[in-house]
């Protein structure tokens, strides 16, 4: 099984359906985080991918690295706010944070 | 990446050492697409036997230079005179041991640790020159990938740590987790600051660049890389969690800290990984600060050169002596954070933490600033353009290519389709190309045409 | 089959099974080793499309950083040794089938496209040049320099740059970029600042 | 140049006092003190110099035409004096009259006929008229109201006159108004709502500021250039009587009385304005000057009018316009609407007795020497104006008055009343003067009358004030003993008024001017003989006024005293009030000395209507003939000796009745309760007014009453109740429908809210799945919609 691009977005979309089961089953805030990574990374390999395989040049590492950079930033806001959450709630299950159901 | 992993196939790459016959029996043997992953694979060997023998003299050593700082003898007896097999000794004793695991431990993470530290510890040589060319992949971001996955040797320690369900371990491998992740921020920084002398993050070509004359190191190119030196070094010895910093298995506080519960093999693969990357850190300082494997004399420089570029054995001979050079550099690295284990005291890990985010960061931050800042103070100053400085590749290594740098030419120019021909001058390669001297200013015209096409 | 098809079944075998093992896997940290696993393979495949710099980024900033600070979260986080917060099966029969979909309307999508047809129109459409274009492929992967000047505005890859097609460089998205990291540096330190519990 | 003078004098004399009345009213009181004297002398002193600047401004004028007025009254004289030269004086003045005809049409106001004649250049130099603008204060078309100065003789005399009477009577006031000099002034006229008397604070410098802000009025009114400015002034003069006759404004029958007074000037003043809008409509002008220049008459002194009894004028504009002749009579008689209400004259002579509430200087000045005058001086002003009929109307409303006013006298028994009902009949007399073409004989007799009357006026208050504000002549009585000097200066001014003289050797002021008006009526009756009554009625009355003037005097100061209280508390008043007696007598007794040879009649004839020397022919049979000087000197003897013997019958019959006691009055008054009934409730004028008008305008206002409250009322109630049950039902559409509406859409929408709230389930999972399965049932919809 030589590498081609189908393969490549084949991965792409592995990731990305594991990262958004992951989000949809994880009660841990952090597993939920996690899913988002795996989403990204998803994203990620499909850019690189295209990058390396079609004639449109390097634009697609060059996304890849802003999504990246994005990514470690909301990793880490998220993380905060999650941190913030275990110190009010002492827990980490997000389905404990419903204090704004209707 | 990996298709280069050997730059050139296997047979190619083994006609400097064996007889031609075999070369030409080997290529036939290996088929076509297996070429070049055999001589992936004669790297890795090598690769590994270095990576598993400096820990084994550099724990004699470390015993040695304890003995001799406390005032005692150290190993004596094994393997002759300066019990110089000890480390063997040990070895032997601890594959022997039993291999414990803990039954509340998370068996799976347990087991995995030791590997992680052992694989990103050694993954980092994969990157790491030790003699012009003599590198398993010269990639152009090398330091980079180097620093990455030096990182990820955390990672191990941080699940040895927690996955031993040990309060010692779990706080050694808390402690250890915030120091790497605080001291990665100036090791990167204080990196960055050589580099931006070089202009290349190729390990490589760093290293070429110094060549030639002690003043070429780069710790002697400005005054902001000389401080950095020392910044770096104290950098690296806390992020291999080296005393002083060594807070991660603080015998006297956490019985051994990540690896309290290890025993056996897989304790010693965390003592291999922490001495491989000691090894690893050093070598960077060499190569970044301390020119490699520059002997410092320019004549000396000169005719390794030269033998290199005559190729054969004579080129292989060279390429030991710069082995020993950058080995010598390192090892001398290594034997300072040695030395500075056994002389100053542990401190705590706020002080640790304070040490790196209160001093450290800001310092190294300074530094950078000031480098970026050199080039313009000396072009106001002394009127010495650094930017022309195309410095001439030597051997097959680079990745410099003139093609590539007449396209940042023509990009330029492009962008700014106002450049006249001294400015395109200056812009492409350096005249001086000794060698291939005819055919870039070939090239050079070429491109000038089309710029000036362009501005028309 | 060569070395390159080995590495690459070895590390797309690994991206996959570590995020589904990511997935099924209860206990935290685990998820996180998984996750490690997963990450670091498609760094590997990075470097094997000849994307050296982004997989090195991913190696730094991903593994090295942002698994890091999820790890220690999970330290933070966990008022148990290996805390485990399963999930009820009935929902994990349901994501599993409607994983199953996704995956099946994903792959179904991207295999009735005919990629290089559509990479011609695209080229034809665009307007590039496949020599120039092309020119990283046989870089071996040493897009660092090429990266840099991109995000500094110029674009080496695209050849000379001329009124009728301008180069279209990162410059801005770069500085919005550290920008935005800054202000994230800030808030998430003022978010995670050690505030009283609210039982104590 | 003379003219400058002239104007800077007499508008500096005419702005005092308003300078005055600004000091007095602003700071007259110092903090709450009101018993400080300086704003009277404040007054005075403006006054007084007003006084001397308007008599500079005489001797300047006179200087400046070298008197040359005063020639021509010699001529009459000599005229008079000797039958056969009449002839001679007649062709004379025919030749004047053609010459002055000849000579000064358009017509002027002034003309001398004989200055050309004796070629004297010195008659003629400086001008008789000066007449200018001072300010404009706004143009409106054609018309431009401004503010004017027209300066003749008869200016000049009325600004004298005026002034030197306003400062005499200011220094009386000071004294007759010494009790308003004290914080706490008791009126004992006056009551509260429990019958005690009012306490007040004193008004002393009000009093004075009133008085200035008359004099300034009073002097604008004559300055005036254009009826308009009269006009004004006309209302101010109004208002000042206003302030002063209810001055004691706590006393009802004061404010009533000054009330009255106001609305009855409103009647006539509406008449003025009726003048007025006919005179701006025709001529398109206010000024005197050019009014008197557009009014075309004929040689005979006629009005030239067509055919069609149109008068060409050509208006200010310059346009060429026809009024109707009818017209002209409707601005006379509008005009002179006015005079009747200002001069009281008959039949709005109502008010001037009840005006007689105010102080006494109050009456002195305003209501018998100055305001009731302004009427008189307004006829004299616009003579020019007035065409035969409306001269025909003045000389019978003076002549009716004259004799109403003087039978009403005869039986009044308050000293005040006597005089105030005197004054209307004098007017009277002036009204006749002038309706009967004396002209000067009319201004004559205002003077003189002012000068006299004036003076028995200060004399009365100074007896009221002596007496402690007793006004009933029957509780007087002999008061010459304990006040000689206001007994005697009272006798001079009776005299004067009654006009007594002894022919050849003394004659008062009166005298002679009686004799010039009952002359002109004589002269007048033979031109048209159908009017007798306009000789019969002044000559009979010459005889009355004697009468009650002297059974004035006699009741008050001869006899024996018959009220002994108020005799023994009687006492003479001080000198600031015995010195004005003491100034005016003598121009009571002498100011028209030397008759119509003298000064002053010289004077106002100098300013004498052109068309009045030589008289008015009739234009046709039964049309008025107006008599000219000559005619009226031809009868001047007669008449004189006629008005003295009636005179003197007068003196005879009061001296008989009241000085002597050989007549029971009490027996005669019973036999004759009817005459005296009627009489001394005043001929019943008001009775007859209130059954005239306010009878019915309280009937009509009752029917106002009645209309408004029954049929206007209920029609607002029933609207009310419409409203209150339309916005009942209003109410119930917009609670049910309207509000239910909106309920209806909220309770929808928090409805739809709350079923959508179940999915909203706060769990991020859930979320997550939503969105996956958004997207997968998505992408089947796109898929299943097209294929490829």
């Amino acid at each position: 099984m030589d590498p081609t691009l189908s393969k490549y977005l084949m991965i792409g979309a592995v990731l990305f359906v594991c990262g958004v089961i992951c989000m949809a089953t994880k009660r841990n805030a952090i597993g939920i985080l996690m899913g988002v990574e795996l989403v990204l990374n998803g994203a990620n390999v499909n850019l690189v991918a295209f990058s390396h395989y079609t004639t449109l040049g390097i634009d697609g590492q060059i996304y890849s690295l802003f999504v990246i950079v994005l990514a470690a930033a909301e990793a880490a806001i998220a993380l905060a706010i999650a941190l913030n959450f275990y110190n009010n709630h002492l827990t980490i299950d997000v389905d404990r944070a419903n204090k704004l159901k209707g | 990446m990996f298709l280069t992993l050997a730059s050139q196939p296997l047979a190619e790459l083994l006609e400097n050492v064996v007889p031609e016959g075999v070369a030409q029996s080997l290529s036939k043997l290996i088929p076509e697409g297996w070429q070049y992953f055999g001589a992936g694979l004669l790297h890795m060997a090598l690769l590994f036997a270095v990576f598993s023998l400096c820990p084994f003299f550099l724990i004699w050593l470390e015993r040695k230079v304890a003995g001799r700082i406390q005032d005692r003898l150290g190993p004596t007896r094994v393997g002759g005179r300066f019990g110089w097999l000890q480390s063997l000794a040990d070895g032997i004793k601890l594959v022997q041991k039993e291999d414990l695991c803990p039954p509340s431990a998370d068996s799976l993470l347990f087991y995995a640790a030791p590997y992680i530290v052992c694989m990103s510890s050694f993954a980092a040589f994969i990157f790491l020159p030790f003699s012009e060319g003599w590198v398993a992949v010269a990639a152009d971001c090398g330091l980079f990938i180097m620093l990455a996955v030096m990182s990820l040797e955390v990672f191990g320690i941080i699940l040895a740590g927690y996955s031993s369900a040990s309060k010692w371990s779990l706080f050694g491998g808390m402690r250890e987790a915030a120091q790497m992740v605080s001291y990665e921020i100036p090791m990167g920084i204080c990196a960055l600051v050589p580099i931006v002398a070089a202009g290349s993050l190729n390990l490589g070509e760093i290293g070429d660049m110094q060549t030639g004359g002690m003043l070429n190191w780069f710790v002697f190119h400005d005054p902001f890389t000389f401080i950095a030196f020392f910044v770096y070094f104290v950098v690296a010895t806390a992020s291999c969690k080296r005393a002083p910093f060594d807070l991660a298995e603080a015998e006297s506080e956490l019985v051994g800290g990540f690896h309290t519960e290890y025993s056996g093999m897989r304790w010693s693969f965390f003592f291999m990984g922490e001495y491989a990357s000691m090894f690893a850190v050093c070598g960077i300082a060499a190569i970044l600060f301390l020119g490699g494997w520059s002997t410092g004399l320019a004549g000396v420089d000169q005719t390794l050169s030269l033998m290199r570029s005559e190729g054969g054995v004579g080129s292989y001979v060279a390429g030991v002596i710069g082995l020993a050079m950058f080995a010598a550099k390192a090892l001398f690295g290594v034997f300072v954070q040695i030395w500075l284990r056994w002389s100053v005291p542990r401190i705590r890990i706020d002080q640790v933490i304070t040490v790196c985010l209160k001093y450290l960061v800001p310092i190294s931050c300074f530094l950078f600033l000031g480098a970026i800042v050199w080039p313009l103070f000396l072009l106001l100053v002394t009127g010495y353009d650094s930017d022309t400085e195309w410095y001439e590749p030597v051997g097959g290594q680079t990745t410099w290519n003139e093609e590539l740098g007449e396209r940042f030419a023509k990009a330029i120019d492009g962008e700014t389709s106002a450049t006249d021909a001294e400015n395109n001058e200056e812009r492409s390669p350096d005249p001086g190309e000794s060698a291939t001297g005819e055919e870039p200013a070939e090239t050079k015209t070429v491109t000038l045409n089309e710029s000036t096409e362009v501005s028309r | 089959m060569s070395g390159q098809t080995l590495f690459f079944t070895l590390f797309a075998l690994g991206a996959c099974l570590g995020a589904i093992a990511v997935v099924v896997s209860q206990s935290v940290i685990r998820m996180a080793f998984w996750l490690i696993i997963s990450l670091g393979s498609t760094a590997a495949l990075f470097f094997l499309v000849d994307a050296d710099f982004v997989g090195a980024v991913q190696l730094m900033i991903y593994v090295g950083g942002t698994l890091v600070l999820l790890v220690f979260a999970v330290m933070l986080t966990s008022s148990g040794p290996y805390l485990k917060i399963d999930t009820s099966p009935g929902e994990t029969v349901l994501a599993g089938m409607v994983a199953l979909l996704f995956l099946f309307m994903v792959v179904v999508t991207q295999l009735g496209v005919d990629w290089d047809e559509s990479n011609e129109r695209i080229a034809t459409a665009v307007g590039i040049d496949r020599e120039v274009a092309a020119f990283d492929s046989g870089s071996e992967g040493n897009t660092l320099r090429t990266i840099g000047m991109s995000l500094l505005g110029l674009r080496p890859d695209l050849g000379v740059a001329t009124a009728s097609k301008p180069h279209t460089g990162y410059l801005l998205p770069f500085e919005i970029v550290s920008v935005h990291l800054l202000v994230v540096l800030i808030g998430a330190s003022y978010l995670a600042r050690a505030k009283r519990r609210r039982d104590s | 140049m003379v003219g400058e003078t002239l104007k800077y004098l007499l508008v500096t004399a005419w702005l005092l006092p308003l300078l005055g009345f600004f000091v007095e009213m602003l700071w007259g009181r110092k903090g709450d003190r009101t018993t400080t004297k300086w704003p009277a002398w404040c007054a005075v002193g403006c006054i007084g110099a007003g006084f001397l600047c308007s008599f500079t401004a005489l001797m300047t004028w006179g200087s400046d035409t070298g008197w040359a007025v005063l020639d021509k009254p010699a001529e009459h004289l000599e005229g008079h004096d000797d039958h056969d030269e009449g002839e001679h004086g007649h062709g004379e003045h025919g030749h004047a009259a053609d010459h002055a005809s000849v000579a000064d049409a358009p017509w002027q106001l002034t003309s001398l006929p004989d200055a050309d004649e004796s070629g004297d250049a010195e008659h003629t130099v400086g001008q008789l008229v000066h007449h200018g603008t001072l300010y404009t204060l706004a143009t409106f078309g054609g018309l431009s109201v401004s503010i004017d100065y027209y300066i003749d003789s008869l200016t000049l005399v009325m600004f004298t006159m005026v002034t030197l009477i306003a400062t005499c009577i200011h220094l009386f006031a000071i004294g007759y108004m010494s009790d308003e000099l004290t914080e706490e002034y008791v009126d004992h006229s006056a009551h509260t709502a429990d019958g005690k008397h009012v306490h007040r604070q004193g008004r002393f410098y009000r009093f004075f500021a009133f008085l200035s802000l008359f004099c300034f009025s009073m002097l604008g009114l004559v300055l005036a250039g254009n009826i308009f400015q009269v006009f004004v002034f006309w209302e101010l003069v109004g208002i000042c009587s206003f302030l002063l006759i209810g001055f004691y404004t706590e006393r009802k029958t004061a404010s009533n009385a000054a009330n009255k007074a106001f609305i009855m000037n409103r009647v006539g003043d509406f008449g003025f304005l009726i003048g007025l809008m006919v005179v701006w409509t025709w001529f398109g002008t206010f000024q005197f000057a050019e009014l008197f220049e557009t009014l075309p008459r004929d040689a005979t002194g006629n009005i030239v009018a067509n055919e069609f009894d149109e008068v060409s004028v050509t208006a200010a504009g310059g346009d060429e316009k026809q009024i109707p002749y009818s017209l002209l009579v409707v601005a006379g008689l509008g005009v002179f609407a006015g005079c009747i209400g200002k001069s009281a004259q008959f039949p709005l002579q109502t008010w001037l007795p009840d005006a007689m509430e105010g102080p006494t200087p109050v009456s002195a000045l305003v209501h018998s020497a100055t305001m009731v005058a302004a009427g008189v001086y307004l006829v004299g002003r616009f003579y020019p104006m007035f065409v035969p009929e409306v001269l025909l109307t003045i000389a019978y409303i003076g002549a009716i008055t004259l004799f109403i006013a003087a039978t009403i006298a005869v039986v009044a028994t308050d000293i005040k009343k006597v005089l105030a009902f005197s004054t209307i009949s004098q007017l009277g007399y002036m009204m006749l003067g002038l309706g009967v073409f004396g002209w000067a004989a009319g201004l004559f007799h205002l003077i003189t009358h002012a000068f006299f009357k004036s003076l028995m006026f200060l004399c009365s208050g100074s007896v009221i004030h002596g007496c402690h504000h007793e006004q009933e002549m029957p509780k007087m009585g002999g008061l010459r003993k304990k006040m000689p000097v206001t007994a005697y200066t009272m006798l001079i001014g009776v005299i004067a008024i009654s006009g007594l003289s002894i022919p050849g050797v003394v004659a008062f002021s009166g005298y002679h001017s009686k004799d010039a008006i009952v002359a002109s009526a004589l002269a007048f009756i033979q031109a048209n003989p159908s009017h007798f009554l306009l000789f019969l009625l002044p000559l009979l009355t010459a005889g009355i006024t004697a009468f009650y003037m002297f059974r004035l005097w006699f009741f008050t100061f001869a006899g024996t005293p018959r009220d002994q209280h108020v005799y023994d508390h009687a006492h003479e008043s001080p000198w600031v009030m015995t010195a004005p007696l003491l100034i005016l007598a003598p121009f009571a007794a002498f100011c028209a000395l030397g008759g119509e040879s003298g000064f002053l009649y010289g004077m106002l004839q100098g300013s004498e209507p052109v068309h009045v020397a030589a008289g008015v022919p009739a234009v046709a049979e039964g049309a008025l003939a107006l008599p000219s000087h000559h005619a009226i000197h031809g009868v001047h003897a007669t008449a004189g000796l006629w008005a003295l013997v009636a005179a003197v019958a007068g003196t005879l019959l009061a001296y008989v009745l009241y000085g002597t006691n050989v007549v029971n009055l009490h027996d005669m008054k019973r036999q004759l309760s009817g005459i005296h009934g009627f009489l001394s409730s005043k001929w019943y004028f008001d009775e007859l007014y209130d059954a005239l008008f306010m009878k019915p305008m309280h009937q009509v206002a009752a029917l106002c009453a009645w209309f408004d409250r029954t049929i206007i009322d209920t029609v607002v109630h029933v609207a009310a109740k419409i409203v209150v049950v339309v916005s009942y039902w209003d109410r119930i559409i917009d609670e049910s429908l309207v509000d239910g509406l909106v309920n209806l859409v909220s309770r929808a929408t928090f409805s739809f809210g709350n079923s959508l709230k179940v999915v909203q389930t706060g769990r991020l999972r859930q979320y997550v799945m939503f969105i996956v399965v958004g997207v997968v049932a998505l992408f089947a919809v796109l898929f299943t919609t097209f294929p490829n």
